[in-house]
């Protein structure tokens, strides 16, 4: 009896810890401040970077020519850590639930969900790129960078790079590439096992795009829409459910991730794999992981374009520096390096007709990837982003309709 | 007795501290979570999270999958090291061999898992070979070794990493208990072999490494790394999927991810209470008849 | 002949891992039906080196971190199951040892975040080190729990009455005696640490980079080529470790 | 007086295991303790030597009060069954390891070790390891660890009870031999009669907790209670059946 005393009088003692009030963190106000001020603010800090560091050409990137570069510019010391997605929002979260003084993040590279899930919560410090100057050189007006995921911006972080997803498929094996809806499942009927897609991220932009394509852009533009995701879902599981049984291991598994779906691609398991970014198949055939053969394309039916992000914590206690990095990563220098399919090969979010003339000369002679289509031809095919309870829905209705079926 | 001076009684208490204190803090933590107490997204105290996830079938599902493939990967681990140390008695004496079975407890789950993936897939080396040979005259005829139904490339890597402990840890209580002169007592009181096997050998060989093997259960349980790489989502071992449910899209998961961890806790503690008790007098019972 | 055949089947089952290991990170594209890899080369070995300068500061910092986590789980756990070795209630004591084992460490990771931070340990070094030996010494804790026995609470009585003091008693017979359940401990508590990513990357936050970490950002990139490189470089330690300790845990079995 | 024993009581939760236990033990004399397992004999043992603590009572050693004083300054030294040599020493640095202790000089200790060696008849043993040892021989060089620390008082639980017949009959003559050499007084615990008779100067017996001592050995072999009427009744039995 005396220890459930002691259980409960821990529970309270840990309950109020939890419980505890939000305080409010001392504000910045920017309008009273010049970019010059921020420079000198910002200066000689040290500053932690958390980003997805699942690809050794963008871990370069960073490594080799942002980190030396704002080290050199305002002697900041850029530290790169790993998470994403999920672990990301969890830190932030716990940060502003323990109500911490300051932030062990100072920066992160967000998009989509959890540009939302991070909005939801209040983790970020904004608005506040257009103190940027370099800000002014990208196209905001272009919806596949000024919205992501149908959300505006509004501020709170700042268009890094721009993708568009492919299909990659190992030539050796596929000539007719399937351009419909209708000739994916023909070719899928007649090629089982040879076709899938993963459960997380990617797999789920390829649903949205097969939903798009179902409901038609116009459609489903703007805020999330319960009615009109549950018509037009129900065709697209009807869809999926036609295609299950012929794709790889019968449609019972799906592979965990992209990764896992590269690596079966490679061995031959699978023909098909997909990517967000339009320029993973060069990357991967550089690394030696994909053999010369594979190709990507992007079918008639679109695929999605969209926009990564960089933003500041609100907790984070170096905002003017991470500003002064976010600036120097959207320079025309560093964006247009950063395109190169050698280094990275992201799509710049700059507009070339706001860049100086030597800028854009230099901008047309980027040398292009050989494997995957040029960015203007499979522009035309590209998707706008949904909003992000789509993918939410979808993610949870894949698991109940598709995944425990 | 001497009665215990004020230091022991000191570090007693800093000892429940340690282990009390951070589990406790992390279930009431979960706890709370999971009842919309705290958290940021909460509208307060609620019970929703917790009628959901008492009636998602597939958590059910997934906490008896995760259960039989532990206890399978024990079991044939336990078997394994049995016939190891019953059958190649003599050649623990030897270097190389004691050293052998040192090696495998080198490799981390992940390691392991990675190398099943490699080796067992439908585009592993086996396969290649089988096809090499014309065993199988396409990628798809080779069985589903990884991410199948039936978790057996689970509790392959499984038994991969445990039977080379077991094995060394069986060694050590049948050379510590001198089973073999028991086994020989039992005999010459007129036991066969075989009796003397399962009354005597096994009832104390279990007795000995109860603990360890009810551990090691709960060990594979809570893998997380190898179902990730060799299992599947349906089913789909516990661990994966409260993790997975707490790293969902969807924020107002995550209580739930609490719910179901705290489930699986105290099924697990259930599983070791009823270890402890039950079943030594089971066995208790059977080796005094 | 039963005996030869369980022999190769062991020695195919602890080598093999380690070849495939080993062809794949020397190789690139490995597509089927291939048996071998299409090409043999060093790049993933000398990019390891190369590019990667950070790998060698992951190195010593694992090596520092579990090296802590295996000292002071050892220590206090040795300490500990001295001071409950002598209580009535020590079965209740050793069982309460097994409870964080009960969720797995990704899941305790996940809990423990949100208090590490409120302490103010989150992604810092002694952070981790702690979260890793809350984990590690309850381990500790049951494998020297089974060290004091009625024989070695005897040798110790002893040596009291035949005049020696605590310190004495614990240089000249308590060690010795107890050295080799130590090394195991210690071994065993090491590899816990060393193999830990769950619980690094959460309490850590990504910013203590052990090697693990580091190993399982290769692992990421979807390179089944480097992933091998990596998970050689997480194995070969330990074995380096294994060879020149064995003796230490061979020995286990002398006081009996 | 060597060693008293004042209304020592003890019990362990509710059950008694030494009840008002009084005993004296003079100077250079053995006492044989007759007792079976479990009757408290162990527990007595272990509340002389500081190793227990008595719930009432007062023990006195050459007169002072030592019931509060720490068991290893106590110069009373407790022998158990087994030799319990300490594995990882060799033969000699067994025996050193009480003077090591007391951090005498290497010399002092040299010496020393080495008369006792040749005493019970090890000097050619001295760097063996216990494992090498016949019972026996580890049993005479846990006497010699005990005796070279020349204790007030050496506690013997059973030291003879895991040997063979004749080696029993030799230790307890060697026994004998280094008692009265180095003039140690003893309690000496056994559950064999006629070890007990052998042996003990005084004699007493412990059963449920009362220790009851004898003031002769033919007092002892009068008691009813002491179990030698039995012992002789049976051999008469034995050679009149013949």
């Amino acid at each position: 009896m005396r220890i459930l005393k002691y259980i409960s009088r821990l529970i309270l003692l840990f309950s109020l810890v939890a419980c505890q009030a939000d305080r409010e963190p001392q504000a910045i106000d920017l309008s009273q401040l010049s970019w010059d001020q921020v420079v000198e603010k910002g200066q000689s800090q040290k500053l932690s970077m958390m980003m997805w560091k699942g690809d050794p050409k963008i871990n370069a990137y960073m490594q080799n020519y942002i980190k030396p570069h704002v080290k050199e510019k305002y002697n900041i010391e850029l530290e790169i850590v790993s998470g994403q997605g999920n672990t990301l929002v969890q830190s932030l979260m716990n940060e502003i639930q323990a109500d911490v003084d300051q932030s062990q993040i100072d920066l992160v590279w967000i998009n989509g969900e959890t540009f939302y899930q991070l909005r939801q919560i209040d983790a970020l410090f904004g608005p506040w790129i257009d103190k940027a100057p370099h800000a002014k050189l990208i196209d905001f007006d272009n919806p596949f960078i000024g919205k992501d995921f149908q959300q505006d911006i509004e501020g709170y972080e700042m268009p890094w790079g721009n993708v568009q997803m492919t299909l990659i498929y190992n030539s050796d094996q596929v000539q007719d590439l399937p351009q419909t809806r209708s000739e994916l499942l023909t070719f899928v009927k007649s090629h089982p096992g040879k076709f899938t897609f993963d459960h997380h991220f990617t797999g789920l932009t390829f649903m949205k795009s097969l939903l798009i394509d179902i409901a038609g852009q116009e459609e489903l533009a703007g805020d999330f829409d319960a009615d009109k995701y549950e018509k037009f879902s129900a065709d697209l599981f009807a869809y999926l459910n036609k295609l299950k049984s012929y794709l790889w291991r019968k449609g019972e598994v799906f592979p965990e991730d992209v990764a896992q779906m590269h690596q079966l691609f490679a061995a031959g398991e699978l023909w098909f794999t997909m990517s967000n970014n339009d320029a993973e198949v060069d990357n991967k055939i550089s690394e030696g992981l994909f053999t010369k053969d594979a190709r990507a394309y992007v079918p008639d039916f679109g695929s999605i374009q969209n926009s990564h992000y960089l933003g500041i914590p609100r907790k984070s206690a170096h905002q003017y520096s991470a500003m002064l990095v976010i600036n120097e990563m959207i320079s025309p220098a560093a964006q247009l390096h950063k395109m190169q399919p050698e280094v990275w090969g992201d799509g710049s979010v700059l507009s070339p007709e706001k860049l100086s003339e030597t800028m854009q000369e230099k901008w047309k002679n980027t040398r292009m990837r050989t494997n995957a289509p040029p960015r203007s031809v499979i522009q035309k095919k590209a998707l706008q982003e949904l909003a992000p309870e789509y993918m939410i829905r979808l993610a949870d209705d894949f698991q109940e309709k598709i995944l425990q079926q | 007795m001497r009665k215990a001076n004020s230091l022991t009684k000191f570090l007693r208490l800093i000892y429940v501290l340690l282990i009390v204190v951070p589990t406790f803090a992390g279930f009431t933590y979960a706890l709370l979570h999971s009842l919309g107490l705290t958290g940021l997204l909460t509208d307060g105290l609620t019970l929703k999270y917790w009628s959901e996830a008492l009636r998602d079938f597939y958590m059910w599902k997934s906490i008896g999958f995760s259960f039989l493939i532990a206890v399978i990967s024990v079991f044939l681990s336990f078997c394994i090291a049995l016939f190891l140390v019953l059958k190649l008695t003599d050649d623990f004496q030897k270097k190389w061999f004691h050293r052998l079975l040192f090696l495998p407890l080198c490799f981390p789950a992940t390691v392991m898992a990675f190398y099943v993936m490699q080796t067992f897939s439908k585009s592993g080396f086996l396969s290649r070979l089988s096809f090499q040979f014309g065993w199988i005259d396409h990628i798809e005829s080779f069985p589903e070794l990884t991410n199948d139904a039936y978790g057996i490339g689970i509790m392959l890597t499984s038994v991969l990493l445990v039977f080379p402990f077991f094995t060394l840890f069986l060694k050590n209580i049948f050379d510590a208990e001198r089973l073999q002169d028991y086994g020989l007592i039992a005999q010459s009181l007129g036991a066969k072999p075989r009796h003397a096997f399962w009354k005597i050998s096994l009832a104390l060989l279990w007795q000995k490494s109860k603990s360890t093997v009810v551990l090691y259960i709960i060990f594979v349980m809570g893998s997380y790394e190898v179902p990730l790489l060799l299992g599947r989502q349906n089913p789909q071992m516990i661990t994966p999927r409260i993790v997975d449910k707490a790293q969902r899209f969807n924020l107002h998961d995550i209580p739930q991810a609490y719910v179901m961890a705290l489930i699986y806790l105290f099924l697990v503690l259930l599983l070791i209470s009823l270890m402890s008790t039950r079943f030594v007098q089971f066995f208790k019972k059977k080796t005094h008849a | 002949m039963l005996r030869r055949i369980v022999h190769f089947f062991l020695i195919a089952v602890i080598f093999l891992p380690v070849a495939v290991l080993l062809i794949l990170s020397f190789s690139e594209h490995w597509i089927f039906p291939d048996v071998l890899p299409e090409n043999f080369h060093r790049q993933t070995w000398l990019r390891l080196f190369s590019t990667e300068s950070e790998l060698r500061q992951s190195l010593g910092l694992s090596i520092v971190v579990s090296l802590c986590v295996a000292f002071f789980s050892t220590l206090m756990g040795c300490i500990l199951s001295r001071a409950v070795s002598t209580s009535r209630y020590k079965k209740y004591y050793i069982s309460l040892a097994y409870l964080p084992y009960i969720l797995s460490p990704v899941v305790l990771g996940v809990l423990w975040h949100y208090f590490a931070v409120v302490i103010g340990l989150n992604a810092s070094f002694i952070g981790v080190v702690s979260a890793q030996f809350l984990i590690c010494f309850p381990f500790g804790f049951i494998i020297l729990s089974s060290f004091w026995t009625r024989h070695i609470s005897n040798y110790e009585e002893l040596s009291i009455t035949l005049g020696s003091s605590e310190w004495f008693r614990f240089k000249k017979v308590i060690f010795p005696l107890a050295k080799p359940v130590l090394g195991l401990c210690f071994f065993q508590c090491f590899l816990i640490s060393w193999f830990d990513y769950g619980l690094t990357q959460l309490i850590g936050g990504g910013q203590v980079k052990t090697l693990t970490l580091s190993v399982f950002n290769f692992i990421n990139e979807a390179n089944i080529f480097l992933a091998a490189l990596a998970s050689l470089l997480l194995v070969i330690p330990p074995m380096t470790l294994l060879f020149f300790n064995k003796k230490i845990i061979l020995k286990r079995t002398l006081i009996h | 007086m060597r060693l008293e024993l004042q209304n020592i009581s003890k019990r362990f939760g509710q059950k008694p295991v030494l009840t008002a236990v009084d005993l004296e033990l003079k100077d250079n004399q053995v006492m044989s303790i007759l007792g079976k397992s479990g009757s408290g004999k162990t527990s007595l043992l272990k509340i002389i030597a500081g190793l227990e603590d008595a719930d009432t009572g007062n023990i006195f050693l050459n007169e002072t009060s030592i019931i509060s004083q720490k068991p290893n300054t106590r110069h009373i030294v407790y022998l158990f069954q087994e030799a319990l040599l300490f594995p990882h020493l060799n033969v000699f640095d067994n025996i050193a390891f009480g003077l090591q202790a007391q951090q005498l000089k290497a010399a002092e200790i040299d010496k020393r070790v080495k008369a006792i060696l040749k005493e019970i008849d090890l000097s050619a043993h001295s760097s063996k390891f216990p494992q090498q040892l016949s019972g026996g021989e580890k049993q005479r060089v846990a006497f010699a660890r005990a005796i070279i620390v020349q204790p007030q008082v050496l506690l013997l639980d059973e030291p003879f009870g895991a040997l063979d017949v004749d080696t029993r009959e030799t230790m307890q003559k060697l026994f004998l031999k280094l008692m009265k050499a180095y003039g140690i007084a003893a309690l000496f615990v056994t559950h064999d009669l006629k070890e007990a008779l052998l042996i003990g100067d005084q004699i007493a017996k412990i059963d449920k907790g009362y220790l009851k001592t004898y003031t002769s050995q033919s007092e002892f072999i009068q008691d009813a209670q002491s179990g030698v009427k039995e012992e002789i009744d049976f051999w008469m039995q034995i050679q009149q059946s013949k």
